[in-house]
């Protein structure tokens, strides 16, 4: 392994045979739901790379911190794990929100994080690597899709009551009036943590869409998707196309509460490639024959596997030498199948539409070609 | 120290070297002791500190107990963001946006022109000053409309509560004006002076600790002051109070008001140390958990309270870190410890202690007999 | 037994109905300067509530309550005690928690607005007023001891002790010696016979020993009506006092 | 029968019974008079359980009951009439009639005491808290006289009552304790309902038993004396 | 409404006023259990929502039970498991009365500090057993599905039978409160603890039993909530401002205020989440409670006697 003197001059948390990095997830509080897969795929990416002998040959130590759902703790915790941990990098962060509570940190502190989430874009930050997907990779070829697929002219947007969902849709909502020549009917955004969508679905009753487009998240989605189904809107009668179910969310809801309906990710736990079941028996192997992988979860396991080949391509832990290395690093073991650091940071990477089945699992019906990332999307703003 | 002033503040010697102490280790000890990094975090735990010395005048003394004191403290925290935003945004470093010179997420909702209501906040005397009358002006009529309804008790609790939730999705429903539950962030600099700097946050902790002793001592004069017997008054007997020819509504309402005054005070601190203001700060269980900190530490004593608010921080912060799956349980457990042991909070035991001592002086006696009642201290008179 | 004059308290046609039950029914009642007026009555028949409509603790459905000339009747309670009216609850009501000195002394009439209370002041006048009520109340000795740990009849007293700091014009008590021993009586007649020298009292009691004592004059409510008015030997010798109230 | 041996009651520090004796037999009725704040009500609360005594013993009919909580004393036969009445306010007096009573609440019982007290039936679906305070003072003794006693403890029962009524509790509880050879101890202020209802008459200073005569035998003049000193 | 039929109309009218009342059902649920614990024992059970997780997982609990061990009795394990969740919560709510709220009642604000701690170590505890993602019971078919009446027209089977549910408990409630012995004395204890005993309540019994009932009621309302809601470790702590509001808009001194203000809001929400959308709709909604409380300042069904 190269001394330490020279993969660290910049007085990280770096020693000969170890290096520290942070993990910076909700454990506790509302988010603790979301944030658990990614936690677990982290962790099982840094027990493999240590397994294989670690990066640039030290073994990766792991400090956990907890954000508790909360966005100045992620602010605390981020600034610990920066400033008295000097950790290498961090993996961290389920919301937009914490993510925003954090990036000054980073960018302050120059630290490094890797975010797992699909997201709203209108970002980009040196000491950022976005593993999830922005708006426009996720919605647009799932809209074109379903178009085309189910001859869909009328919309019915709902989400929740914060940035994602609310750019998503405003995205949404461009692609469909100017590009599919449809018709929004309704848009509606629910505070985060209702449980009751009685009148909502009424309306949606009343608009007959073809479409509802959905973007609830948290405990919220088991109350809609349940109430749904009570109300007589299933996949019979009703196409849904949501950008915010993944498998972890399927485990609340019920796979019967969903069947049939639609899912816009790039990642499903049934995508049928080598890399993705190798992934998957590691990830039951290790956390139980019952455990599921969502997309998040999956964008999770991708970080500390870039992060490696970042610092192995730039030779060094240096933050800045690790940010100048990351674009254009490819990594063939992705479970999505292949994905690449465009300049801008986020990934390139495919879209795919899932049915969901009564076991919880999606069929994949669609999939892309790989999509380069655009956050600040001309045209959708 | 003028002596009649003196004790008007403090009601025993005891009391005053605890202050003190207290004062030396705030000032102090932690600045010496921890890395700029600690130092900044006591600060934030500090900024509640505030709102628990509204907490201890407003429940403690006057027995009504708010569960909305996130409001307040949110109202001056975001008057403060606004502020520090429009100095962040300015048109050069918001270059890329549709309209530069806008906070970003305004530009992100598609708002071309910064609300009327942002404007004034460029200026940093009307942030000041907003930062104290905000909350001030909607805690008196809150207060104004309840109190002369005689809404006590839990009801008022629950109303308090329902505002904090009202606020709180306000902020979330109008994302362009408020930037969501995002909140506001990436705050730089006040008026050209970097914030985030090792030596700006050390200034920072200075002065908001000193402003939260000046609070403390404003607190303190007030509940040795008459009215603060009122207060206690007006707790265990409204309509005595009533009886006795005080306008028992009014008294609640100012000293709801001083509270909201000081929790607002306590959010402008809390935003200039933390560099952002967001609602998960302002909402129902932020302000439930002020409450806690100040049940922790002894709602009846100004300076308990203040301890509440850094110890259980400090729990939350130390446990979190070193047991990250078991903190919940210990903070469970201490607070069930705290109310199950400790019925005055943290600083009753304080009160023991004379106790103690004359439980050990019998036992040394060996008297069988017990003492008579230790005969409270004489009333401060004025006479010389 | 002292002259007739001039009224400062002027209660007419009077009334407040509980869910259809009238407890107070065209009740007029004239206070004269300087007298002690004692109000009797069988239980339930609406002495109590006649003090709640004048202090304003409940509000009256009829009728008016004129204090030296000024209407009381939509007046808040607060207001009314700052006119001049005090009054003691049936059931003693003091500060528990605050010592005995602090019962009194909030009760001062210096310095009742919110900044007044700030800016109060022990001034040695106020203390003296004080120690001196204090002296007249017999508990001088427990200055230094909250209030919720007094007896029955030391809370009694303090409660009296706290009107007296007030110094109002009107002074209503509700049965100030219920519970409270021979001695306690004596004294407490002898200092509302002492007090009423400057100001009106009106009592409310089921003594008659005492009532005699101290009685100007005794009006007998029944069912929240006037039963008969006079002094206390008139009253006490009418029939239907004597067959609703007093027994045979 | 209720007997009290040696005890000892205090509040935290301040010791306000240091030694008590005494003991009332059946169908006695026992009067305690004595000053303000001299242990009365502290006596009574410490015989029902409202506060522990710090020593000696409380036995009724014979078997200790120094222990027992205050529940388990009524259920022995205690009943209780507090000083300052303590009606249950949000009750209906119906309601408080029956609050204590164990089992089925049988219906000559409560015409029982509604005879004694008509205006309790008359206002039998009011609140307790809005009755006026004379007719509190009858629902607390209506309520005590519902769970059966063997032994009734009123404390200054006659507070706040209208004469004629006072008269009429004098004759009931003498009426009731021939009726059903019930002990009765009760303190008051009122020396000539003293006088008119007890058997025997104690006077009670700071916390000790000063004097104690039968009623045939007291001197009204020397207890007056000794409250008024 | 021109571009709608009048039949869709007519749908929608019955919809939305059903959705409304099942929303109300929902609110009385939660408020039941809260309005006995915190409207008569005056005890703010900040672990009101911890205890519906608990009903909640109890049902995910029986219905892996009966996957494994008596698949045929799948359709109606859910009805046994409202019993179990009944009946478990009740006993870990007597336990935790014995170990902790008995020693408060003379000091009931701390309560609220008391609970708190407990519903942080129950929320936990949930993750630690059962991970921090929600879980899933299988609900059975017949309970998922809908009536339908006409095209427009679907009446939801689980909005039914929540309703049905609350009704029964309610009324269950209700007579045990204002028609037996026990809710007697539970009202009398409330009101005088010490008296109480002196007239011969066993008050340290009924303490312990009506936190009990109250804490069974809630695992009740955490049962039926399946059908409508998530199962998590803080699916709970969702329901409990609005529990809140619903006991104290009625009046904390009496259920049937409960009863009231869960209809009134539940109304009041569906009409304006209806017509305004849906975070408007909630804030509007409570404004017009904070509003009611401050015209009725104790509630809708104020219980106040004349005070001294
Ligand atoms: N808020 C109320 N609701 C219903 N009834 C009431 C209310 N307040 C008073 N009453 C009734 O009005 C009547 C008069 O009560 P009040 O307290 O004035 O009597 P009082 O003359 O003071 O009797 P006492 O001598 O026993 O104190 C009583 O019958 C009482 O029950
Ligand atoms: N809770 C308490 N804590 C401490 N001291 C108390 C408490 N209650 C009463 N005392 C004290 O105990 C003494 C006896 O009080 P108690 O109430 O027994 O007197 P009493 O004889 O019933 O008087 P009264 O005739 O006025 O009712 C008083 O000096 C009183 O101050
Ligand atoms: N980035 C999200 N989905 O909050
Ligand atoms: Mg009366
Ligand atoms: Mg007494």
């Amino acid at each position: 392994a190269p001394p330490t003197s020279e993969v660290n001059t910049t007085g990280l948390a770096v020693t000969d045979d170890t290096v520290t990095v942070g993990q910076l997830h909700s454990s506790t509080g509302t988010m603790a739901i979301s944030e658990t897969g990614s936690i677990q795929a982290e962790q099982l990416a840094i027990d493999q790379i240590n397994a294989m002998g670690g990066v640039l040959g030290r073994q990766i130590k792991v400090i956990k911190e907890d954000g508790a759902s909360d966005w100045p703790t992620f602010a605390e915790k981020a600034k610990k794990l920066l400033v008295s941990d000097k950790v290498g990098t961090v993996f961290g962060c389920w919301t937009s929100a914490s993510r925003k509570a954090v990036l000054p940190v980073f960018e302050k502190e120059n630290g490094m994080l890797y975010y797992p989430t699909f997201y709203e874009g209108l970002e980009q930050s040196k000491n950022v690597i976005y593993t999830g997907q922005e708006a426009t990779q996720q919605i647009l070829a799932g809209l074109d899709w379903i178009a085309k697929e189910k001859k869909a002219k009328t919309y019915y947007l709902v989400g929740s009551d914060y940035i994602w969902p609310r750019t998503s849709m405003k995205i949404a909502r461009k692609h469909i009036e100017n590009v599919l020549k449809g018709k929004v009917v309704g848009e509606e955004f629910y505070a985060l943590g209702t449980t009751q969508f009685g009148s909502l679905i009424n309306k949606i009753k009343l608009k007959k869409p073809d479409v509802i487009y959905a973007a609830v998240v948290g405990g919220s989605n088991v109350s809609f998707y349940k109430q749904l189904k009570a109300a007589g809107i299933t996949s019979k009668k009703q196409t849904l196309l949501t950008i915010s179910v993944t498998e972890d969310e399927v485990l609340g809801i019920g796979g019967e509460n969903l069947e049939g309906f639609y899912s816009a990710m790039k990642y499903f736990q049934s995508l049928d490639n080598e890399n993705n079941k190798k992934f998957v028996a590691a990830f039951k192997e290790k956390y139980g024959e019952d455990s599921v992988i969502g997309d998040v979860t999956q964008a999770g396991y991708l970080g500390p596997w870039l992060w490696k080949a970042a610092v192995e391509k730039a030779g060094s832990f240096d933050i800045d030498k690790i940010a100048a290395a990351s674009p254009g690093i490819e990594l063939d073991i992705a479970p999505e199948g292949y994905v690449k650091i465009h300049p801008n940071h986020h990934l390139w990477s495919k879209l795919r539409i899932g049915q969901w089945q009564k076991d919880g699992q999606a069929k994949v019906l669609y999939e892309s070609e790989l999509i380069e990332p655009d956050p600040f999307p001309k045209g959708y703003q | 120290m003028n002596s009649r002033i003196f004790r008007t503040l403090f009601k025993t010697k005891a009391e005053a070297i605890a202050f003190l102490s207290f004062i030396v280790l705030v000032l102090i000890i932690l600045p010496l002791a921890l890395p700029v990094f600690r130092l900044n975090l006591v600060g934030k735990y500090l900024s509640f500190g505030f709102v628990a010395i509204g907490l201890v005048l407003l429940w403690g003394k006057c027995g009504v107990l708010s569960l909305g004191q996130g409001v307040f403290f949110g109202l001056g925290g975001y008057c403060m963001a606004m502020f520090l935003k429009l100095e962040a945004s300015d048109p050069v470093s918001t270059a890329i946006q549709t309209t530069p010179g806008i906070p970003d997420f305004m530009d992100w909702n598609q708002i071309t022109e910064l609300p009327a209501f942002w404007e004034p906040f460029k200026s940093l005397p009307f942030t000041a000053a907003a930062v104290m009358i905000v909350p001030a002006i909607i805690a008196f009529i809150i207060g104004w409309a309840l109190f002369k309804r005689r809404v006590g008790g839990v009801y008022f609790a629950i109303i308090t509560q329902a505002m904090a939730l009202i606020f709180s999705l306000g902020i979330d429903g109008n994302q362009g004006l408020t930037g969501g539950r995002n909140g506001i962030t990436d705050l730089r600099t006040l008026w050209g002076w970097d914030i985030r700097t090792e030596s700006a946050q050390q200034i920072l902790y200075f002065v908001s600790c000193t402003l939260l002793f000046v609070c403390a001592l404003g607190a303190k004069y007030i509940t040795n002051t008459r009215l603060g017997r009122v207060l206690v008054a007006i707790r265990d007997r409204e309509e005595r109070v009533r009886f006795s020819g005080y306008d028992v509504a009014m008294v609640r309402t100012v000293i709801f008001t001083f509270a909201a005054i000081l929790s607002g005070i306590g959010g402008a601190m809390f935003v200039l140390q933390v560099g952002f203001m967001s609602p998960s700060i302002v909402g129902i269980v932020p302000s439930i958990e002020m409450v806690i900190f100040t049940a922790v530490g002894g709602r009846l004593s100004v300076l308990g309270a203040i301890l509440g608010c850094l110890i259980v921080n400090f729990g939350k912060t130390t446990f979190s870190e070193a047991y990250p799956d078991l903190w919940l349980y210990l903070m469970g457990s201490t607070f069930i410890a705290v109310v199950m042991f400790f019925p005055n909070g943290l600083a009753g035991i304080l009160d023991k202690i004379p106790d103690l001592k004359t439980k050990i002086g019998n036992l040394v006696k060996r008297s069988s007999k017990p003492s008579t009642p230790p005969t409270a201290p004489t009333p401060i008179s004025d006479e010389n | 037994m002292k002259t007739d004059n001039e009224d400062v308290l002027v209660v007419e046609d009077l009334g407040v109905s509980f869910d259809g039950f009238k407890a107070v029914d065209g009740f007029n009642f004239y206070l004269a300067k300087n007298h002690v007026h004692v109000i009797i009555g069988p239980n339930g028949a609406g002495k109590t509530t006649v003090l709640d409509l004048i202090c304003g603790k409940t509000k009256a459905t009829s009728g008016s309550v004129k204090f030296k000339g000024k209407e009381l009747r939509k007046q808040q309670e607060f207001k009314i005690v700052r006119a001049g009216i005090g009054r003691k609850f049936q059931t003693p009501s003091t500060y528990e928690n605050l010592t005995v000195f602090e019962n009194l002394e909030l009760s001062h009439p210096a310095g009742r607005g919110v900044f007044g209370c700030l800016t109060f002041r022990r001034t040695p006048e106020i203390l003296e007023r004080c120690h001196s009520v204090a002296r007249q109340i017999g508990l001088s000795d427990k200055m230094n001891t909250e209030a919720g740990i007094l007896s029955h009849g030391q809370k009694q007293w303090l409660e009296i002790g706290m009107l007296l700091m007030q110094d109002p014009e009107i002074i209503m008590l509700d049965e100030p010696v219920a519970g409270m021993s021979v001695r306690e009586r004596a004294q407490t007649a002898e200092l509302i016979r002492s007090i009423s020298d400057h100001r009106s009292v009106i009592v409310i009691e089921h003594d008659m020993e005492f009532v005699r004592e101290i009685a100007d004059r005794v009006t007998v409510m029944h069912m929240g009506k006037i039963l008969a008015e006079g002094s206390m030997d008139t009253v006490s010798k009418d029939p239907k006092v004597i067959e609703v109230y007093i027994g045979h | 029968m209720i007997a009290v041996k040696n005890l000892e009651v205090a509040y935290g520090q301040s010791l306000v019974i240091p030694e008590m004796n005494f003991s009332a037999s059946k169908g006695e009725i026992l009067g305690i008079v004595g000053r303000n704040g001299m242990g009365k009500s502290t006596l009574f609360r410490s015989l029902i359980g409202m506060i522990p005594c710090r020593s000696g013993e409380i036995s009724l009919d014979g078997k200790n009951i120094t222990k027992a909580p205050s529940h388990k004393r009524v259920s022995k036969g205690i009943a209780f009439v507090p000083q300052g009445r303590m009606i249950f306010p949000y009750l209906s007096v119906y309601e408080n009639l029956i609050s204590g009573v164990q089992g089925r609440v049988r219906r000559e019982d409560v015409e029982e005491v509604y005879t004694l007290f008509p205006v309790l039936q008359e206002m039998r679906n009011r609140k307790g808290g809005n009755l006026s305070g004379g007719q509190q003072q009858q629902l607390a003794i209506g309520r005590a006289l519902m769970t059966k006693p063997s032994v009734l403890l009123l404390d200054e029962p006659t507070e706040g009552i209208q004469p004629s009524i006072i008269k009429d509790i004098s004759r009931s509880l003498r009426e009731i304790r021939d009726l059903k050879d019930l002990t009765i101890v009760v303190s008051e202020q009122v020396l000539s309902f003293v006088l008119d209802t007890c058997d025997r008459i104690m006077v009670i200073d700071k916390g000790k038993i000063v004097r104690e005569d039968d009623r045939e035998d007291v001197d009204a003049e020397k207890i007056k004396a000794m409250l008024a000193v | 409404m021109g571009e709608y039929t009048t039949e869709e109309l007519q749908s929608i009218f019955i919809m939305q006023g059903f959705s409304g009342l099942s929303l109300f059902s929902v609110l009385l649920l939660m408020g039941l259990g809260l309005a006995l614990i915190f409207g008569q024992m005056g005890v703010i059970n900040m672990a009101h929502g911890e205890f519906m997780a608990m009903g909640a997982y109890t049902v995910y609990l029986c219905s892996n039970l009966t996957e494994q061990y008596a698949p045929t009795f799948g359709p109606y394990y859910f009805i046994v498991s409202i019993v179990f969740a009944f009946f478990i919560c009740a006993m870990v709510g007597a336990l935790v009365e014995w170990l902790l709220i008995r020693h408060l009642y003379h000091r009931p604000l701390d309560t609220l500090l008391a609970t708190w701690g407990l519903s942080l170590i129950m929320q936990q505890g949930y993750r630690s057993t059962f991970g921090a993602r929600e879980v899933s019971p299988t609900l059975p078919e017949w309970l998922m599905g809908s009536y339908s009446f006409s095209e427009m027209l679907d009446i939801p089977i689980n909005g039914v039978f929540v309703l049905i549910l609350s009704v029964l408990v309610t009324a269950a409630l209700m007579l045990f409160m204002y028609r037996s012995k026990f809710g007697l004395r539970l009202r009398a204890t409330v009101q005088n603890r010490k008296m109480s005993a002196a007239v011969g309540i066993n008050t340290g019994r009924v303490d312990r039993l009506a936190f009990a009932l109250g804490c069974g009621i809630a695992g009740i309302a955490g049962a039926a909530f399946t059908t409508i809601g998530s199962t998590g470790p803080d699916s709970g702590s969702r329901y409990i401002v609005d529990a809140f509001l619903v006991v104290v808009s009625g009046g904390t001194a009496s259920l049937l205020g409960c009863l009231a203000s869960a209809f009134g809001i539940a109304q009041a929400q569906s009409i304006l989440e209806f017509f305004l959308n849906g975070t408007q709709g909630k804030v509007a909604t409570l404004l017009v409670i904070v509003i009611a409380l401050m015209i009725r300042p104790q509630g809708l069904f104020p219980g106040k006697v004349r005070g001294n």
